[in-house]
Parts: structure tokens; C-alpha cells; sequence
């Protein structure tokens, strides 16, 4: 790692204008993917795509492999093998701090905040320059602050903003996570279970988030084990088992389909 | 001059071993780098040296404070850290009180007993044992005895015994013990007992070998940790090889080298044998999810 | 009142310290007890370089700078490897070793005798001799770092660090390589506490090992302990408590026997007492 | 208003005067700060230093001044030496300075030059003594290694292995026989060790294989007792000389029938009267702090005598300067040149535990 390397690194500029963007049918595809874990084979030859701006529902049991997947598509785990292909870029992983390049955003399924910053701070997070010079001297913000006072808003964090994440409700947190993914203008959305423990008028608003996501033509994934969300939510869904892929297409035909039935409801 | 390499290294590793091990117990139910762990020890080998001042027997003298050393001990855990752990008190913030108690210690041992250097027994008389090929002196071969006897019962006793399995537990995974009340007082005692009488039988035999003095405490609890650490803290026979791997590495570096560098060797070794395997030698590898 | 203006330079000189520690501690939550080994090599290349070397006090400060970015690159480099406990005793570890060269490298630092006659910066002729001079001085520079602290702390590279210290794959996921902000800060930090080193070597006109001992790392833990993590205003606080609390106790009048050690009792009593109350020291806005 | 004006004036005026005049009438007193280690690594001897100090003013019943003495700890540290001599010159106004060890030595010098106070350190380190008021007294390091060197000479040595701690004074000690030695042709070899290291066992055993001659010791305790207790654990039988160090053995037996070389007259009495009242037997500079401390009362009870006024620092160091033939606790001192105190050295031989000279 030479010196010069990390103090002349440029992020490419992100135009936040282009709508859809024209790349293939596929934004992700994976193929042949494996991921062990002492023993247990949590990703077994694993080959599927996600479609580029529609909203993907990954569904299956407890255990089946969805976070995992999740977690090696955002680079959070190395797979054992198989490839991962990125709109152009094809990579056998994918490192975390890249998913910035990539315009991939994500949240966690424990509402993952910076306890002791304020939100404030943890929604400027994802956007401040993340050069080692440009960061020294970003003091002022003002080019993200109308970005900043839209998220805030759409998220009703705005009288909360000075106060630090530890102090919030887990409803607000989840609110918060899905504020800092707002900011980052990326092009792929991931949510890990972003409903579970909110309230039902919360559920409301995260829903009115994503389909505000899904005007813009973004692409989304989501976990989700409430099929009707999944339903009312997602154009296209993915059902994994054990690591496997059970079943993938559209909502209707797929939940009617007989082995995803078992798989579910050991019926 | 290999062999007494050899000898000076099991004289000098048992002394860091009695410390790591004892460090590493307390570590299992209380999880921090503990420093008052050297003035245990020390407090140990100042009540002996009041007591034969008075003239008691010999073994009234090492009961008595062995006695006082885990009381002293059992008074640490039961009274400040464990109250404290409690009101949520973090690993770091606990290391920093326990650096405060031992400062307040190491300034009463210098009133109660003055600045002076004092041996327990009187270092010429100490007789000389011939094992052979060469001559040590008694006391050290007393050192590498309790060294091995505490780390055989402590084998024993937490593999065999019931208390000793809850103990074990408690390392494991401290958050499911509490879960299950498992990690109440009574365990926190007896292990703070036990590394009372640990720490006490050292400082005794480190009052006979080398010598008391008000500051011992820091030396004794530093090197200790360090062995504790190069074996991996998770296990015990990990304390033990890791004090000996510690003393073997600093009197290598005294023969090659010389011994004014034998500290900077010592912690050349230590870093770079961490940096090479980060868990030590016996710790579970990290499931790094 | 000549008393008091020393006791201000040490004071001045135990901020900057303060203030560089924080900088690692209170802002990436990495804990490092290997400050004294640079604080010690900035004193020392002031030392040398102007007893032996004949520089003016300002090049020995960019001389000590060079030599402590240098090392503190390759220790953050070892040190990166490692995380909470583990870092602190590791950096306990090259600590003692820089101090044991310091001891042993004869040829360089004398060793256990010192270095004597170390002389006063000296500025377009005039020459800081005087204390309150001398004081102004350090002042200057204690309120650059104060500043360059501040700056720090509002900028984005802060933020970063800031959310590092608590969840370091958060962090790498918004897209910052953690690595490199950790040792930035580390090699800045030294930087800063190596130009501490040249005022103190500077002021006493006379150093030697012992100073930069181990303990010396402990004690500036302490002070932003007592201070307040990742606060500027911390940091000053925990120096000025710290330095002065010593010298009110010589003025109680006690007893010559049991005066240095009560001094000690007292001090170990207020670490505990912080521990148990205020856990995040007077300043803290952060919670270790 | 004027009137309460007028009267404030006058009753300042009385006290500052008063002030002075009060002074005149009874005893002057002359106040010495002490800069000693009463905590910390040397906690001992800082209390040894300070117990001769007392020692010396009961002794010196000073008709005309009363003497007084203000102890400052700084726990062998330099920052806290220099916040001590601070104290002392600038809140206790002390007149005169007396400091113990090179480190303190070096801190308080430039300071005392600064202030204009005489200064006396009880260290050989010789850059001490630079500047008018700043004076040394400890035997310096030349007459020890001559008569140390004519001792190895005498057993027809060709090689000495020489053991030393890092404490700065045995160090300089021990750098001056090494000189002198390889200046006579006799190979040396330098095993240097901490204060605190307590393991002496590998490194004795390597000196061992080079089997040199002679085999020289400078140390302060614990390390020192330890030093020669595994010395004769492992029976070398290789003659053993040293500087002072086997004075300060904590246990009497081992050192008994050895010779080493030290100032001539330890003063027996000041030694026992020490161990009589705080039982230590670490008699390292304490001869020295009491001949500094009866020095400075010397010169400023026999100054004020002649000059009826109480002597500037100035006339205290020409006085100093000129000294010649004073008895002190360590034999005839001689004042040289530029403030270092010269006394000679002689060879000691410990008979049932009494340190008594030996013609050699």
C-alpha cells in the first residue's frame, strides 16, 4: 500500500439526474455462489439475477440463506466461491467499502446506528467526501443540507435531529437507517426486514418510502417474512431454501407454487 | 550453558506462570485487565513478612496470609468491580479503577512498611539444593513446584469439579450465564478465593527468592498479563505455556544479546508472536462473523 | 506569581499532550499507551539536535516530527492488527521498547545519564529565555492544536473516526477504509505529541529516560480519563486538574513522610471515584 | 476621607518597615530548600538524604542564625524537580539550594544560576557545577578507578568483567574504570542491568564462560543483594572488587571479608545513628548530604560572624570556593576550581560487618 495511493484517490462523480439507468436486464447476477459455515453449507451453488429497476422480494424459512446472500452481495462476507457480476463489473467479491462506487445502499436487520452520533451526523455519514484530504477539509455541509432537510422530513426525524441515535425509540432508529440510505442516492436498494417491530402507521410510511424509491425506477431487494407487504410490494420474487433456489418469478405464480407451499407451511 | 538456560527458564516462567494463571482465572469471571492482580500478590508476601517479624511458626505465617490475600481479593471483586460491572461499567473504565486501587495500595504498603527492600528469609542462608549437575536454591525449586501443583489442581478442579464446570461456563459465554443466574456471587468468591491463595503463595515465595518492595506489584502483574496473553487467553494450560514461551524468549535474548535489553526483547517477541497469531496459542480461533 | 507561570508551561505542555491522545482515544477508540514513546523522541530530537546537532529549536521540532511520522506509520501499522485490550497492551509493549532504546542506545541518548544544556528557542534574535516568554510561547502552540482538535472534530474525516470507534463495519460499508483513517490519526497524534516533547526538553533544559516511562502513558490516559474523551475543553480540564492537584497538596503542609505518598492515594482515590460517578470524565462525549 | 487616606499610608508604612526591623533583633533565619526523592524508585535514600540532613542541623548548634531546612519531593522525575526548585525559589524565597542526584543536579543548576542562589548538589555529574553558584560534592569518579585499577593491577588481571546498574552516578563510576583499565591494556566487558531486574542467574552464567580475572560490582539494592547472592549460589571463585555498593548490603553475611574502595572516613557513627533511627542499612550519599548540608551552615554562620550581616550568595560561593582542609563526614574535603568538591578514596574491608580501611 504506497502512500501516495490513498491520498490521491478520487470517488467518481454521482450524477443524481439519470433515471433509469440503461444497463442490461440484470443490474446483479450471481452464479454458482458457495458460502460455508462450520459445517453448514449456508450457500449451496447458488445462481440467480436481480432485475434492474423492479422490486425483488427475497423471501424463504429461518435460516434459509437470505441475510447471508444479502450480506455477500454488500461485500459483508467473502463467498467460498462463484462469481458476482455488477452491472459491467464482474468480481468474485465484493469489498464493502466499494458499495459507495457501486451506488449500492443497505440497511441492517437491527436497525444498525452510530449510538453516540447525532442523527444528524448519522445521516451526513454515507455522503461526506470519503477521500482522506477531501474529509479534512469538508467542514461545511451546505451542499448536502437540502438533501439532508428533504430526508429528514420524509422520515419525521426533523425535531430529532441534534439528538444522539442511542436516545431514540427502535421505531425512530429503523427510521433513522432508512434515512442514511436515502441520503446516499444510490441506484440499488437493499432492505434487510426493514418492518419488523415498527409500528403499523411506521409500516405505512417505509412503504411510502420504498414506493417513492420505485417511482424514481430504482432497483430494491427485500427481505421480508410479512407476505403481504411482500405482495403488495415487490414485482418479482426469489424464494431460497437451505441455500438453494427453491423457486423465482412472479408474485402470484410463485407463492402458488406447490414447493414453495411446503417449504413454508410443511403442508 | 543450554541447560541452565533450561532451569533458569522453568525458575522464571513458573514465577509468570503463578501470575498468568491466576490472572487468567480472574479473567474468566471478570473480564478486564485486572491490575491489582500483582498487589494481591505482594500483599501476600508483606503479611507474611509482618507475621515472622512477630515470630509465628512458619506455616501459621503462610496460612494466615494466604488468608488475608484472598479476603483482600474477594473484597476487590465483591465490593468494587463486580457493583460496578453491574451499573454497566465497560472492560476499559473497570481497567482504570482497578489502576486507581492499586495506586492507593502501593502508597499504604509504602507507609505501613516504608520504602526499605526486605527479604523474608535471609537471602545467605538459603540453602542450596544439589540436583545433580548443578545447584539451585531451594526456594526456587519450591517456585517450580507450587507452579506445577497449582496448574495440575487447577486442571482438575475445573474439569472435575461442579464448581469448577460453572466456572468454565461462565468463560464461555458470560451473557448466557447471566441469562440463567448462573454467574452469582457464590462463583464470583470462590474464584476470587482461589486467586487470592494463588497470588498469595507468590508473593511469599517471591519475598523468599528475590526479595519484597513497595513497587513489586506492577513488575509481577505485567509480565504475568503478558504470558496470560501470549497463550491465549481463553484457556488455562494457555496462561502456563505462555508464561514459560515468555521466559524462554526473554533469556534467549539475555544469551544472545545482553540482559540490559531483556525487556525489549521480551516485548519484540510478544508483539510480533501476536501479530503472527492474534487468539494466542490455545484460544478457540474467533468466529470472525 | 513566577510559580504560577511555571506551572503554566507544564500545564500548557500537558494539554498538547492531552490533546493529541484524545485524538486517538476519544476520537477513533483506539486505546494507545504509546504516547510517551513519542513524546520521548520528540524531547529527545530537540535534545540532540540542539546540544549535539546545533539546530535552532524550530528545525528540531520538524526534526522530531519526521522521526515520529516515520515510526508511528509502521507502529500504527503493527498496531492496526489489533483491537480494544489487546491494542493497549500491545502499545504498552512498544512503549517499553522505545523507552529501553532510549535507556541503551548510549551512543545517541547517553543513555541513563542524559542530555543537559538544552537551549531556548530562539526567534529573529530574540531569544525565549524568560518564563513568561517561554510561556507565551508554548501557549501559541497548545491553542494550534486546540484548534486543529476543533477542526478535526467538525470535519467529515472526524465524523468518520468518530463512528469508527464504535461500529467499524458500519463504517467501512458507507464506503471509508477504516485502515487508513486509523493511522492517520495515529501518525498525526505522534506528530503533535513529539512538538510537547521538544517544549518540555526545551523548558527543563535537562532529559533523561525516566521520564518517558511506561507509567508517563498511563498518567496522560488518566488525564483524559478525568478530562473527557473526545472533548477538547476535556482534555484542557483533565491537564489542569492533574497538574495542579500535586502542588495543592504541597501546600496543605503535611507531614514530609506520608506527603508524597498521600499525594498518591489521593490521586488513585480520584480515579476510582471518576470511574464509579462519571464514567466519561467531566467532558466526556464519549463513553468508552 | 483625606484623614482615613493619611492614616492607611502610615500604617503601611509602619509594617513594611516593622517587617525589617523585627528581623535584625532576633536570630536571621537562613532557609535551605531540599530537592530530594522522598517517593518513588528511591524513596529509601531520599529518606536516608533527609534524616542526615537533620542530622547535621542538630549538630551544628549555630550560635547567631537559625537554619531552616523545606524538603521538596520529587519523586525522581524531572518534571516534578522542576516544578520543586520553583517552589522553593520563588514562594519559599529559599536562599541557598541543595538537590540530590545528577538528574535533580541538572535540573536545578541552570535555575539556581538563574536565581543567584548558591546551589549544592550531591552528584559527581561535573556539568553540575558549572556557573558561579552551582557547586558538587560526591566522590568523583578519578580517585575511585585509580585505586580500584592498582587493586585488579595488584592480581595481575588481564581481563574484568564489570557489572553495573543504571543509576547515573555508579554508571560514571563504572565508565571510569573502564577508561582507565583499557588504558592500561586489561580487557573489559560491560554487563549492564536495570534497577529493578531481579534475575541475574543467565547473565553471571555467561560471564561465567568467559571466565575473566576479576570481576567487578556497582550497585544499589535489591538488585545488589540478588547480584550476590547468585554470585555465591553459583561459587564463582573469582576475586570480587567494588565500589561502595558492598556498604549498602542488605544482608551483612554475604559481603563479610571483602574489600572495596570508597571515601575515606564513612563516620561510623552518622551511619549507626541512621540505622539506630529508621533501620535501614542503605547508606548510599548520606555521608555526602551531611557534609553538604554542615558546609552550607558553615559558611553562613562564619560569613555573618565577620560581616555581622547576613552574607549574599555572592560572599557564600567565594567562600565555598576557598575552601580548604574541612573535616567532612567523608574525610578531607578540598574545594577545586570550578565547585567540585575532591576527597580521596580508600580501600575498605568489611570485618564482622564494620567497614574498616586496610593498608593494601
Amino acid at each position: 500500500m504506497k502512500l501516495t495511493d490513498f491520498i490521491k484517490k478520487k470517488t467518481p462523480k454521482s450524477d443524481s439526474s439519470a433515471k433509469v439507468l440503461p444497463y442490461g436486464e440484470n443490474i446483479i447476477t450471481c452464479t454458482h455462489l458457495n458460502k460455508q459455515f462450520m459445517g453448514i453449507k449456508a450457500i449451496d451453488d447458488l445462481s440467480l439475477q436481480i432485475p434492474q429497476a423492479k422490486t425483488t422480494g427475497l423471501i424463504g424459512p429461518n435460516g434459509s440463506g437470505k441475510t447471508t446472500l444479502m450480506n455477500i452481495l454488500t461485500g459483508l462476507i467473502k463467498p467460498d466461491s462463484g462469481k458476482i457480476t455488477v452491472r459491467d463489473k464482474h468480481r468474485t467479491r465484493i469489498k464493502s467499502n466499494e458499495l459507495r462506487t457501486y451506488r449500492i445502499a443497505r440497511t441492517f436487520q437491527d436497525g444498525r446506528v452510530i449510538e453516540q452520533l447525532s442523527v444528524e451526523d448519522n445521516l451526513l455519514l454515507p455522503v461526506a467526501k470519503n477521500t482522506l484530504w477531501g474529509g479534512f477539509t469538508e467542514i461545511k455541509t451546505d451542499d448536502y443540507q437540502s438533501r439532508l432537510e428533504k430526508v429528514l422530513d420524509i422520515t419525521s426525524l426533523k425535531d430529532h435531529r441534534h439528538k444522539r441515535a442511542e436516545e431514540l425509540s427502535y421505531g425512530l432508529r429503523k427510521l433513522l437507517e432508512i434515512g442514511r440510505l436515502l441520503m446516499q442516492d444510490a441506484d440499488i436498494y437493499f432492505f434487510d426486514e426493514p418492518f419488523t417491530g415498527l409500528f403499523p402507521e411506521m409500516v405505512e410510511q417505509v412503504c411510502d418510502i420504498i414506493s417513492g424509491l420505485q417511482k424514481q425506477g430504482k432497483t430494491i431487494v427485500i427481505i421480508e417474512h410479512n407476505m403481504g407487504l411482500i405482495k403488495r410490494l415487490s414485482d418479482y420474487i426469489i424464494v431460497l431454501d437451505h441455500g438453494t433456489l427453491l423457486a423465482e418469478g412472479e408474485p402470484d405464480a410463485v407463492l402458488k407454487n406447490k414447493k414453495v407451499r411446503e417449504a413454508y407451511l410443511g403442508v | 550453558m543450554l541447560l541452565h538456560l533450561l532451569i533458569n527458564t522453568l525458575i522464571v516462567g513458573s514465577g509468570y506462570a503463578l501470575v498468568a494463571m491466576a490472572f487468567r482465572l480472574m479473567n474468566s469471571v471478570s473480564p478486564f485487565f485486572n491490575m491489582t492482580i500483582g498487589a494481591i500478590a505482594v500483599l501476600g508476601g508483606y503479611i507474611a513478612y509482618a507475621l515472622l517479624g512477630f515470630g509465628l511458626p512458619l506455616y501459621l505465617v503462610v496460612i494466615i496470609s494466604l488468608l488475608a490475600s484472598s479476603l483482600f481479593s474477594g473484597l476487590l471483586e465483591i465490593g468494587i468491580y463486580t457493583p460496578m460491572r453491574k451499573h454497566g461499567a465497560s472492560p476499559m473504565v473497570l481497567m482504570v479503577a482497578s489502576l486507581g486501587v492499586y495506586t492507593i495500595f502501593e502508597s499504604v504498603i509504602h507507609l505501613i512498611f516504608g520504602s526499605q527492600y526486605q527479604t523474608l528469609g535471609s537471602i545467605s542462608t538459603s540453602h542450596m539444593l544439589n540436583i545433580g549437575f548443578m545447584e539451585i536454591p531451594l526456594v526456587q525449586l519450591l517456585i517450580i513446584i507450587t507452579s506445577f501443583v497449582v496448574w495440575i489442581f487447577l486442571n482438575y478442579y475445573l474439569h472435575h469439579t461442579f464448581m469448577g464446570k460453572k466456572i468454565r461456563a461462565v468463560n464461555d459465554s458470560a451473557t448466557l450465564a447471566d441469562i440463567i443466574g448462573l454467574k452469582n456471587n457464590q462463583i464470583i468468591l470462590t474464584v476470587a478465593f482461589l486467586t487470592g491463595i494463588i497470588l498469595g503463595l507468590d508473593g511469599i515465595l517471591v519475598g523468599y527468592d528475590t526479595g519484597l518492595e513497595p513497587t513489586l506489584g506492577f513488575n509481577l502483574l505485567f509480565k504475568g498479563m503478558i504470558g496470560a496473553i501470549i497463550g491465549g487467553i481463553a484457556t488455562l494450560n494457555g496462561a502456563f505455556f505462555g508464561a514459560m514461551f515468555l521466559a524462554l524468549a526473554e533469556n534467549v535474548g539475555v544469551a544472545l544479546f545482553a540482559s540490559e535489553w531483556r525487556d525489549l526483547i521480551a516485548f519484540v517477541i510478544f508483539i510480533a508472536f501476536l501479530s503472527l497469531r492474534p487468539q494466542g496459542i490455545f484460544q478457540k480461533k474467533e468466529n470472525n462473523q | 506569581m513566577e510559580y504560577l507561570i511555571n506551572l503554566a508551561i507544564l500545564f500548557s505542555i500537558y494539554s498538547m499532550l492531552a490533546l493529541s491522545l484524545n485524538m486517538v482515544i476519544g476520537m477513533s477508540g483506539l486505546v494507545s499507551l504509546a504516547q510517551a514513546a513519542f513524546y520521548g523522541i520528540g524531547a529527545y530530537a530537540t535534545a540532540i539536535g540542539m546540544t549535539s546537532l546545533g539546530l535552532g529549536f524550530f528545525t528540531t521540532i520538524l526534526l522530531g516530527i519526521v522521526i515520529n511520522v516515520a515510526i508511528a506509520f509502521v507502529v500504527g501499522k503493527i498496531l492496526a492488527r489489533f483491537q480494544y485490550d489487546y491494542y493497549a497492551i500491545v502499545s504498552a509493549g512498544l512503549s517499553v521498547i522505545v523507552f529501553s532504546i532510549l535507556l541503551n542506545w548510549k551512543k545517541v541518548t547517553n543513555g541513563a545519564l542524559g542530555i543537559y544544556g538544552i537551549g531556548k528557542p530562539v526567534v529573529a534574535g530574540y531569544a525565549f529565555y524568560s518564563n513568561s516568554a517561554f510561556l507565551g510561547l508554548a501557549l501559541l502552540f497548545t491553542a494550534a492544536i486546540f484548534a486543529l482538535y476543533v477542526w478535526i472534530d467538525r470535519s467529515s474525516f472526524g465524523r468518520v473516526l468518530k463512528a469508527l470507534r464504535e461500529d467499524e463495519r458500519l463504517t467501512h460499508v458507507m464506503g471509508y477504509k477504516t485502515k487508513y483513517y486509523k493511522s492517520v490519526i495515529f501518525v498525526l497524534s505522534a506528530a503533535l505529541s513529539g512538538i510537547a516533547g521538544a517544549f518540555f526538553a526545551s523548558y527543563i533544559a535537562f532529559i533523561d529516560p525516566t521520564t518517558f516511562q511506561l507509567k508517563e502513558g498511563i498518567f496522560l490516559f488518566t488525564i483524559i480519563i478525568v478530562g473527557g474523551l473526545s472533548s477538547a475543553v476535556g482534555s484542557i480540564v483533565g491537564a489542569l486538574i492533574l497538574i495542579s492537584l500535586p502542588e495543592v497538596l504541597r501546600f496543605v503542609g503535611l507531614p514530609y513522610e506520608i506527603a508524597a505518598q498521600l499525594q498518591q492515594i489521593i490521586y488513585g482515590a480520584l480515579l476510582v471515584l471518576m470511574m464509579i460517578f462519571k464514567p466519561q470524565g467531566f467532558f466526556g462525549k464519549f463513553r468508552m | 476621607m483625606k484623614k482615613l487616606l493619611l492614616g492607611l499610608c502610615v500604617l503601611l508604612a509602619l509594617t513594611a518597615c516593622d517587617n525589617k526591623k523585627e528581623q535584625t533583633l532576633s536570630k536571621p533565619v537562613i532557609k535551605i530548600g531540599v530537592i530530594d526523592a522522598l517517593s518513588g524508585k528511591y524513596a529509601e535514600n531520599g529518606q536516608n538524604v533527609r534524616q542526615a540532613i537533620e542530622f547535621a542541623k542538630q549538630d551544628f548548634a549555630s550560635s547567631d542564625i537559625d537554619f531552616e531546612f523545606v524538603f521538596e519531593d520529587y519523586g525522581y522525575e524531572t518534571k516534578r524537580a522542576a516544578v520543586a526548585t520553583n517552589k522553593l525559589i520563588n514562594v519559599d524565597k529559599v536562599d541557598a539550594l541543595i538537590s540530590w542526584s545528577s538528574m535533580a543536579g541538572n535540573v536545578v543548576s541552570p535555575l539556581a544560576d538563574k536565581a543567584k542562589l548558591v546551589h549544592f548538589a550531591i552528584c559527581n555529574d561535573a556539568n553540575v557545577a558549572k556557573g558561579k553558584y552551582n557547586f558538587t560534592h560526591f566522590t568523583p569518579s578519578g580517585p575511585l578507578a585509580e585505586k580500584l585499577v592498582k587493586q585488579i593491577e595488584n592480581q595481575q588481571a588481564k581481563s574484568v568483567a564489570l557489572f553495573a546498574v543504571y543509576q547515573p552516578a555508579l554508571q560514571k563510576h563504572t565508565d571510569a574504570v573502564e577508561q582507565l583499565l583499557q588504558s592500561k591494556g586489561i580487557a573489559t566487558e560491560r554487563f549492564n542491568f536495570n534497577m529493578d531486574s531481579l534475575d541475574f542467574d543467565l547473565m553471571l552464567e555467561k560471564a561465567k564462560q568467559h571466565n575473566f580475572d576479576v570481576w567487578y560490582i556497582c550497585a544499589l539494592p535489591p538488585s545488589l543483594d540478588i547480584f550476590l547472592k547468585t554470585f555465591f549460589q553459583k561459587n564463582i571463585n573469582v576475586p570480587l572488587v567494588a565500589i561502595d555498593s558492598l556498604l549498602f548490603a542488605q544482608d551483612k553475611a554475604i559481603v563479610e571479608g571483602m574489600s572495596f574502595v570508597t571515601t575515606p572516613d564513612g563516620n561510623k557513627e552518622l551511619l549507626d545513628r541512621l540505622t539506630a533511627a529508621n533501620g535501614s542499612t542503605n547508606y548510599f550519599s548520606v555521608g555526602y548530604a551531611y557534609d553538604v548540608a554542615s558546609l552550607l551552615m558553615k559558611a553562613y554562620s562564619d560569613l555573618y560572624k565577620t560581616t555581622g550581616k547576613i552574607p549574599s550568595s555572592d560572599e557564600v560561593a567565594d567562600y565555598l570556593l576557598a575552601l580548604k582542609g574541612y573535616h567532612g563526614a567523608v574525610g578531607e574535603l578540598v574545594m577545586d576550581k570550578d565547585g567540585i568538591i575532591m576527597s580521596q578514596a580508600v580501600v575498605k574491608k568489611m570485618i564482622n560487618g564494620i567497614p574498616t580501611e586496610v593498608e593494601e
